[in-house]
């Protein structure tokens, strides 16, 4: 009986994160202007890691793999909000301004 | 069920690429190489359960601690370099 | 069973474009950075094939653990080379553009065809 | 099933290699050469090659990245011109896809266990690895024993290529710039880079120690540890600024890392021939010859580690070092 719950709500959370990853993903190639991007990236990054992580250990049960996963979900956690500040600090300090001017540039700029 | 998971996270890999190749700004590029990065780990890891060898998550592992370095080294290249040229893109 | 023998294929091919897209890298840009990653490309698509070739159906890495005794592995011997390949390439790409940098110092131009008609 | 998984990510390489071939601007090159690089090892791990994905994992995210930037930091960011050299090398590149897709209908189909890669050699060294050796990882064995004048050879290549670099750009020959000024200060008006990634650094050098001493069970070697732990100490010095690393690690020691790494694989070499066996024959090594063909592998990987860690980190110095722009 338990191992039917903690089965399903495994899975729930897998459902889940797998649905955050293509909110993010949709959110980073839709949205305009770069720090409407970065934010839908990172914030559904860290949701989608903690969401498909646990359920991932759910399954793995009481291993060293448990243990690795945590270590890599505790690293994730750390590095992706870092790494977004530093972009956004680059992009700032570059000059590029977080405006609503950007928003047609979505549309315009994909020249490459 | 790990099956539904990895092919959500191959979706969004494409649109990672998707956005690395649109621009408009160098930003995005860096912005969906993370992306992109952090997919390959948890896609990784998903793989690992799928494939029923727990044991290989060390490359997910290394994939989760060195990813940083490279978005640092970027942001140390636009921090050194100020001419301006990696701004904006006009091509 | 004649699709999946078809998606079979599709490794080597991508090898094939793959490759070809970076020796098109190499003979066809005059920028000496953009050779050098075009080589890399080059590089990476023998890799594709080499790894392609390890696989072996219903196969698993070859790290043979306890309770394995009737299972399938893959070949590991072009693991061993292309693991070792991997490191070396990243060495000699160093190579390669240092030799770009000196040339940028001596010439100021990383661009060819400015440094045959510097020559 | 895995099929699945392998057409998306191939046909996202083709895709990711016509970019970095159309785009103009270098750095952007760069950046969709680490995708690149994250595709491939993303294909190699689905392929079955854990220690191949492990190696370039460990070189292409961090090491490579930062050589390329560290190159075009001193030479140029664009392309001066946008076209190629025209149709010739189109028709000729074209021509040879075609030759070599043709080619491969005559292949054994992926997977195929009848294809005579598979008949020869490896199913001998799937078989004798756990009788001669007795490590669960037969890439390891393979790489450290069977094939060891192979590795042999492919660490004194990266020694030599080593050399190289610090021979072309190491050499500093008159500072037009004041040095203050060129180094770069590191990341130091950052602060959550800054404790982040100083939280990072201990775990990343333990787990290259990990992986260079688990290389016999699991995936790992020499080869990745090295990588991982010069990553590490890269990451330092994109922290604190270039001068602080190289204080922590001097280039005396880097060298001495890479000349007593490739000595101690050639000196085991050497011991064996004087213990009475065959140049890298590990087995007289000990009293038992798997205990020997162990002991062997363990040196050897432990000299691998410290040539690529030493090599890795002294090209990377003498990239950082150079005058920016002169």
């Amino acid at each position: 009986m338990i191992d039917l719950a903690l089965d399903s709500l495994s899975w729930v959370l897998l459902c889940l994160g797998g649905i955050f990853v293509l909110i993010g993903g949709v959110g980073a190639l839709r949205l305009p202007g770069f720090y409407t991007r970065l934010h839908a990236a990172s914030l559904t990054d860290s949701m989608a890691t903690i969401l498909i992580f646990t359920g991932i250990m759910l399954q793995a049960g009481f291993t060293l793999a448990t243990l690795k996963l945590l270590a890599i979900m505790v690293f994730l956690l750390l590095t992706g909000p870092t790494a977004s500040y530093a972009l956004a600090n680059a992009a700032l300090q570059s000059g590029l301004k977080p405006d609503a001017d950007q928003l047609g540039e979505n549309t315009a700029g994909d020249a490459s | 069920m790990y099956l539904v998971v990895s092919l959500a996270i191959l979706v969004t890999m494409v649109l990672a690429l998707v956005r690395a190749l649109r621009g408009p700004t160098v930003y995005d590029r860096v912005l969906a190489v993370n992306m992109f990065g952090t997919k390959t780990v948890l896609l990784l890891s998903v793989i690992a359960f799928l494939l029923g060898r727990p044991d290989f998550l060390d490359l997910a592992l290394a994939y989760a601690l060195i990813n940083l370095v490279g978005i640092l080294a970027v942001l140390e290249f636009f921090q050194n370099n100020t001419r301006g040229t990696a701004e904006h893109e006009h091509d | 069973m004649s699709l999946l023998e078809l998606l079979g294929y599709f490794n080597y091919w991508v090898f094939a474009i793959v490759l070809s897209i970076g020796l098109y890298t190499v003979i066809a840009k005059v920028n000496l950075v953009k050779k050098l990653i075009g080589l890399s490309i080059f590089q990476s698509a023998v890799f594709l094939m080499y790894i392609t070739m390890d696989k072996v159906e219903g196969g698993t890495a070859p790290i043979i653990q306890k309770g394995m005794e009737n299972q399938v592995f893959s070949n590991p011997l072009p693991q061993v080379l292309i693991l070792t390949a991997i490191v070396v390439g990243v060495s000699t790409l160093a190579l390669g553009l240092a030799i770009v940098v000196r040339i940028n110092e001596s010439y100021g131009t990383i661009e060819e065809d400015e440094i045959l008609d510097a020559d | 099933m895995i099929i699945v998984f392998a057409l998306f990510l191939l046909s996202l390489l083709v895709v990711t290699a016509l970019a970095i071939v159309r785009t103009e601007n270098l750095f952007v090159a760069v950046m969709l050469t680490s995708i690149f690089s994250l595709l491939m090892a993303a294909n190699f791990f689905i392929l079955d090659a854990a220690d191949v994905a492990l190696t370039e994992a460990a070189v292409g995210a961090g090491v490579t990245t930062v050589i390329f930037l560290g190159a075009l930091a001193l030479t140029a960011e664009r392309e001066k011109y946008a076209a190629g050299g025209g149709r010739v090398a189109v028709v000729v590149v074209a021509i040879l896809a075609a030759l070599i897709i043709y080619a491969t209908f005559d292949k054994p189909r992926l997977g195929d266990p009848d294809a005579p890669v598979h008949q020869h050699l490896a199913p001998w060294y799937l078989e004798k690895t756990p009788e001669l050796v007795d490590i669960p990882n037969v890439v390891t064995a393979v790489l450290g024993s069977f094939r060891g004048y192979d590795t042999l050879g492919e660490v004194f290549v990266v020694f030599v290529a080593c050399i190289g670099v610090l021979f072309i750009l190491g050499v500093q020959p008159e500072h037009k710039l004041p040095p203050t000024a060129s180094i770069s200060a590191g990341l130091k008006h950052h602060l959550i880079p800054q404790v982040v990634g100083r939280l990072l650094i201990p775990f990343i050098i333990l787990f290259g120690l990990y992986v260079q001493f688990h290389g016999e069970y699991g995936p790992g070697g020499g080869f990745q540890a090295g990588a991982l732990i010069a990553t590490g100490i890269i990451l330092y010095a994109l922290l604190e600024g270039e001068e602080e690393a190289l204080r922590a690690i001097p280039r005396s020691v880097l060298m001495g890392l890479v000349i007593g790494g490739a000595c101690l694989y050639g000196g085991v070499g050497l011991l064996c021939i004087l213990l009475g066996g065959n140049f890298l024959d590990y087995s007289v090594l000990a009293a038992d010859p798997v205990t020997g063909q162990q002991v062997g592998i363990l040196l050897i990987e432990a000299g691998v580690g410290m040539a690529v860690c030493g090599a890795l980190l002294s090209i990377f110095h003498a990239f950082a070092a150079r005058t920016i722009r002169p």
